[in-house]
């Protein structure tokens, strides 16, 4: 049991790493981006187109490959939001939703005209290929590996969201996006800004965990799914929250393998609703 | 399309028969399409109502679509009832989905009763998906009738056109009466619709159970027109592709799932046909369409002067 | 320096507005005033063009048409916004509150140092969450904030609705003293207290449109008004 | 039911009175090829596509069938099963297609093969499978080139039973229909084969997964001796990738489907030892003959990569179609069911017949270890054994009594 927790932690925090630029995308701007599990799959597939270009499959090949897929894929976003998605804030919210919609269907397509339909294996560098062992337990030293990068985009975001007057202008947008265009801030570069930075973080999941499993163009309807489930048990919108939920979403589906394996799969959909309906519980009895 | 007068209701049913009859002289192929564009045309428009009248935008309506494929379905194929009692069987399983679905999600607003209605239809869906000694899983259920009963394509098209039409027609009454009214007062403004002394909660799951209810008949009648049934059918493509439909159709008013259905179906349809890329192709349509008409045909069709109400008006000035 | 003409405005398809006239003049002191629901709220919103669409009319400042300009502009070019719910960042400190604005907006004469002046108040919490703040706090930080944009015209939206009577006396003082620094400021109202102290004009609102015109004095004068327009007879 | 056979009748008619028209010699014999492009089967139709176009080319280029072209009508059928009939339909009543087939998924599969037996034209499955649709849902238009799930889990039974190492077995599925039926079938085998064997209480995953670790670890902690894995492509790399991190390898082996997709995907970096794997048509595993011979070579100078299990299976469907043709003399869809069975087929996989009863073909199943080879870029089952269809055919007692039952 104690395996399967260390694992759910490990697994947890890979779960955080996806659904951290969902919900903060949605903290922000109120887009629900049904292409986040997209851009993670474009992450991972530039990751592999990137790597041999920079040099195999070092650490440090790898390393860079990470950051640049990030970067492109954040850069994606950039464009998509001032090309396109920046038409139609204000308008009904469904059509930013459509929007989203039309950009899974166009990445998948170029995924798949781009690097095939085939499932792709992008090599994992040999330093990181080992594990750690302890007790009877094996830790896969990526896990570690992935479970440091979350912890340093979990240092990064709030050192920037305390610290920085861009971090308190983020907050404030969060609770109240109006009220902050009313004190003379154009939103328009703050959404930009914060769609590119959700996006570079969903490339930068999706290029990081590219070693440690298959590619292939479904891997967006794959993530997604789980993306959101993260994200609303965390509330939407809050960072922390995404934490909380993904470690405890990575846990309970470790337990859940030994406990109620049939279970597995409606779980953690059981759980989502559960946490839903209980939070609005809670809140019925506050406003009264 | 509005209801509020005479001629328009005549007009409408004069319309719906109409189409009924010409279903009858088209080929089988055009008749088959004409059938899949009805039955998504009414689940759109079911869900087009829940999102335009009752402000409930929801991530899971496929989940009505699919029990009442299954209703009926398992209906027919595992307990052996006649059909026409199985038919009968399919909308109320739908109906309970919805009672007991919709009172769960009414508790909750916006983007969270969206999540709420999502995690709904996807533990319908796996519920269907692993249940297989019931449900027969991903196999689903197949050969237990001979599809569409047996009748023509053409027929089977003319049938649903009708019914089709029958529960828009039902939808547009609803929607003028005085429940109508109070479900577009909630969904408008819920606090204000409380103050004049609705229960919001209770007129949004009245809404809930209509909208899946309706959303259940398609179920059905895909169910019956394909001979099958499988889990996808509860999955959430069907409704994502309902959404489309209801926006490109128009955010405003149901019939706007219905134009959405007609356009979504034959474009989706003869896309894949004429491309590989044909999801490439779509999206990009789907943007243009967007950005160049983003109130949708409903919208367009108003600002040419073709119809006159957008959006029925429940209230005045306050 | 503000001059509304038969403004009309709604929400969506709900008319608000038929026909508001209004002008403010360089640092004078509007009371816009009538009962709860008449369209106060709706005219300070549709001049920072905020949740409501304006329809028909002008709204000119500095002679220039504000209509259709996005919310940030029209606070760029020297409108400031305290709204009636105050609208302050919960989660944010009441220093953070006053970050947001960006440092030197306008003509950079309000700082955060000088808006702690004006409220001593808020610089002795200036680390407490401003949710958890009082009511009357967290007016002090929306108008606080609001300066901090430098604004030449200054819309405050019933500044003292549902505050303790020491603190409107604050907010008054904090009024007149904004008065003396010639900002102009439009400023609705239920009750009497603020035209008495400093108030140079009134406009009354009632169903959606201005329906009377006239100084202070003349409305001070004219206690058939107040009984027929406010809901309170001045006390 | 009996109510509604006139109804039946009549749409008959309508549908397909138009496709039986005369048809002229010269006219081209049309074959819908309705696959799974998109969507969750797309990754293993790619191979099989470029196959069977390739495969109609070579008919073409010798003079077509019967003196006819072959004319292919190709639609996306976005593996669901709706799509599917809807495809199939349409291709029959509006293209007038004489054959259907390009099926992956074994849902699409069902769907299809009803709306075949309802307009009464020939559908063949190649690189998807259904014991239902063969057995309990067995009609006269449809056959199956490929093995089912019942045969494949017999050849890895008999794999797993020789091998006098492995006393703990324990299955790791994905949790739906196929993978227990798998685990079903190959554990009643097994068990009758070596009831010394302990079989430990299955793993079920989750369809869809990406992070398998939780799965590992749970079915490492059972310390087996071996793992058989009813899971396959996407998912299974997943399996392996994360479970060589968890040195599981080191700890147990695994037996599993390893079609040459899945190598080829995998390249350098399967694990030395400890993989065992069971497949339908590996290209290395097939006979040394001049028809395999020619196929690899012109499938590689074409697309650059050798031909997976999809794209052997995808050609051998064809070619065996081409030879009921010319048995039949026709291809009218009555014809064509009554050749079916009388036709010795000699193709990649090696000689073989489809049974009349249920249309299954007695297609070989190849299990052995997968080891890397100097010749590949990737691992291969070299070696491995090729499992004849007559150790693994449904027995014609055990249908008759399962079509009985499901009546």
């Amino acid at each position: 049991m104690a395996a399967q927790l260390l694992n759910g932690l490990t697994e947890g925090m890979m779960l955080f790493l996806i659904a951290s630029g969902l919900t903060l995308i949605f903290g922000i701007t109120r887009i629900v981006n049904f292409a986040h599990g997209s851009l993670y799959m474009l992450g991972a597939f530039l990751a592999y187109h990137l790597m041999p270009m920079l040099g195999g499959s070092t650490v440090a090949s790898f390393a860079s490959a990470v950051l640049l897929s990030a970067i492109l894929v954040g850069l994606l976003g950039l464009v998509f939001e001032v090309l396109i998605l920046r038409r139609i804030y204000g308008a009904d919210d469904l059509l930013q939703l459509i929007i989203t919609l039309a950009l899974v269907l166009i990445l998948r397509d170029v995924v798949k005209a781009i690097w095939g339909a085939n499932d792709i294996s992008v090599p994992m560098p040999a330093s990181l290929s080992g594990a750690l062992q302890i007790g009877g337990t094996f830790l896969p030293l990526f896990q570690i590996v992935a479970f440091a990068v979350g912890l340093v985009v979990i240092t990064l975001m709030v050192s920037i969201m305390r610290f920085t007057r861009a971090g308190v202008l983020l907050r404030a947008a969060t609770d109240d996006r109006g009220m902050v265009a009313l004190l003379g801030i154009n939103q328009a570069w703050i959404f930009s800004s914060v769609f590119a930075v959700g996006c570079f973080l969903a490339g930068l999941a999706g290029a990081l965990a590219a070693p440690f499993g298959n590619v292939n163009y479904l891997l967006d309807t794959n993530i997604i799914v789980m993306a959101f489930v993260v994200v609303v048990i965390g509330g939407l919108g809050s960072l922390s929250g995404a934490l909380i939920a993904a470690l405890s979403v990575g846990m309970v589906k470790g337990l859940g393998v030994i406990y109620f394996p049939r279970l597995s799969t409606v779980l953690i959909f059981l759980i989502m609703a559960a946490v839903l309906v209980i939070r609005s519980l809670g809140r019925g009895a506050i406003s009264k | 399309m509005s209801f509020e007068h005479v001629q328009s209701r005549w007009l409408f049913a004069a319309v719906s028969l109409g189409l009924a009859v010409a279903m009858l002289m088209l080929g089988p192929g055009i008749a088959l399409l004409a059938t899949e564009v009805a039955i998504m045309a009414l689940f759109a428009s079911s869900l087009g109502f829940l999102i335009n009248y009752g402000g409930m935008v929801s991530f899971g309506h496929a989940a009505y679509f699919g029990l009442g494929a299954y209703g009926f379905a398992l209906a027919a194929a595992k307990l052996g009832l006649p059909l026409w009692l199985a038919v009968v069987l399919g909308p109320l399983t739908a109906a309970l989905g919805a009672v007991l679905f919709g009172a769960l999600c009414v508790r909750l607003t916006h983007i969270y009763f969206a999540m709420l209605t999502l995690a709904c239809s996807e533990i319908v869906f796996t519920v269907l998906f692993q249940a297989y000694d019931y449900t027969g899983g991903d196999n689903g259920l197949t050969n237990f009738m001979a599809p569409r009963f047996g009748l023509s394509p053409q027929i089977y098209a003319a049938l649903t056109v009708a019914i089709v039409a029958l529960c828009i027609a039902f939808l547009a009454r609803i929607v003028r009466s005085p429940l109508g009214l109070a479900i577009q007062a909630v969904g408008e403004e819920p606090h204000r619709a409380a103050a004049l002394g609705f229960s919001p909660r209770l007129v949004q799951l009245v809404a809930c159970v209509i909208a899946g209810t309706l959303a259940g008949i398609a179920g059905t009648m895909y169910s019956v027109f394909q001979g099958n049934a499988f889990p996808d059918y509860a999955g959430v493509g069907i409704t994502i592709d309902a959404l489309v439909m209801v926006v490109i159709g128009g955010v405003k008013g149901f019939y706007g799932g219905v134009f959405g259905a007609i356009i979504y179906v034959l474009l989706k349809t003869f896309v894949s046909r004429a491309f590989t890329h044909w999801e490439l192709v779509i999206g990009l349509i789907l943007i243009a369409v967007v950005l160049i008409f983003p109130t949708g045909i409903a919208g367009l069709l108003q600002k040419l002067g073709l119809s006159r109400t957008a959006r029925p008006s429940g209230e005045q000035h306050p | 320096m503000m001059k509304i003409r038969q403004l009309h405005a709604a929400y969506g398809r709900i008319e608000a507005l038929h026909g508001v006239d209004l002008d403010v003049g360089e640092g004078e002191v509007v009371c816009l005033v009538g009962r709860n629901g008449v369209g106060k709220t709706s005219t300070m919103r549709a001049i920072v063009q905020e949740l409501i669409q304006v329809t028909k009319g002008t709204v000119e400042f500095d002679g220039a048409s504000v209509v259709g300009v996005p919310s940030h502009d029209i606070i760029k070019r020297g409108i400031g916004y305290v709204p009636e719910d105050r609208r302050a960042f919960a989660s944010l400190t009441v220093a953070e509150n006053l970050r947001v604005v960006r440092k030197g907006a306008g003509n950079g004469q309000w700082t955060v140092d000088g808006v702690y002046a004006l409220f001593p108040h808020l610089a002795e919490g200036r680390k407490r969450l401003a949710g958890v703040l009082s009511g009357g706090e967290q007016q002090m930080l929306s108008i606080a904030r609001s300066l901090l944009t430098n604004p030449r015209l200054l819309l405050l939206d019933e500044p003292n609705e549902g505050l303790a009577p020491k603190i409107i006396d604050e907010i008054i003082a904090a009024i007149l003293k904004l008065k003396q620094e010639r900002v102009s400021m439009l400023v609705s109202e239920q009750s009497l207290r603020t035209i008495r102290a400093c108030g140079d004009r009134v406009v009354v609102i009632d169903r959606g449109a201005s329906v009377f015109h006239g100084t202070a004095a003349e409305f001070l004068g004219n206690p058939e008004i107040a009984r027929q327009y406010l809901m309170v007879s001045g006390h | 039911m009996k109510l509604k056979r006139g109804g039946l009748l009549l749409a008959t008619l309508l549908a397909v009175g138009v496709t039986t028209g005369p048809v002229q010699a010269q006219d081209p014999i049309r074959i819908g090829y309705a696959a799974d492009m998109s969507g969750a089967c797309g990754s293993l139709v790619d191979g099989a596509t470029k196959a069977f176009r390739l495969g109609v080319e070579e008919l073409n280029a010798a003079g077509g069938l019967l003196g006819r072209k072959i004319e292919v009508i190709e639609r996306d059928t976005k593996t669901k099963p709706d799509e599917g009939a809807k495809e199939v339909r349409d291709l029959i009543v509006n293209s007038k297609v004489e054959l259907i087939t390009g099926v992956c998924s074994s849902a699409v599969l069902l769907a299809e093969t009803a709306v075949s037996a309802e307009l009464k034209v020939p559908f063949y499955s190649a690189i998807g499978n259904s014991q239902t649709a063969t057995i309990e849902k067995g009609q006269p238009y449809f056959w199956q080139t490929n093995p089912n799930v019942l045969m494949e889990s017999i050849a890895v039974a008999e794999y797993v039973a020789a091998n006098k190492a492995w006393k703990k077995i324990a299955p790791l599925a994905y949790d739906y229909e196929w993978g227990h039926t798998s685990v079903k079938a190959f554990s009643e085998h097994l068990k009758k084969l070596r009831p010394d064997i302990e079989i430990l209480p299955m793993v079920p995953v989750k369809l869809g997964e990406t992070n398998m670790t939780s799965y590992i670890t749970a079915v490492l902690a059972q310390k087996p001796d071996l793992v058989y894995g009813a899971i396959f492509g996407g998912g299974l790399v997943n399996l392996v990738k994360q479970g060589k991190a968890f040195g599981f390898f080191q700890q147990t082996s695994l037996v599993t489907l390893t079609t040459v997709d899945f190598l080829q995907t995998m390249g350098g970096e399967l694990p030395e030892a400890g993989l065992h794997g069971f497949a339908r048509a590996p290209f290395t595993s097939l006979l040394d003959n001049p028809k395999v011979k020619s196929f690899v070579q012109s499938y590689k100078a074409r697309h650059g990569k050798d031909p997976d299990d999809w794209a052997v299976l995808a050609y051998d469907g064809l070619m065996f179609y081409a030879e009921v043709v010319k048995a039949a003399k026709s291809t009218k869809a009555d014809d064509v069911v009554k050749a079916l069975p009388t036709v010795k087929y000699e193709g990649l996989r090696g000689s073989m017949t489809v049974r009349g009863l249920d249309g299954q073909m007695s297609a070989p199943s190849f299990v052995g270890a997968v080891i890397k080879d100097a010749a590949y870029p990737f691992s291969i089952m070299k070696g491995a054994t090729r499992v004849d269809a007559s150790k693994t055919l449904t027995p014609e007692d055990f249908i008759k009594s399962a079509r009985a039952a499901a009546k």
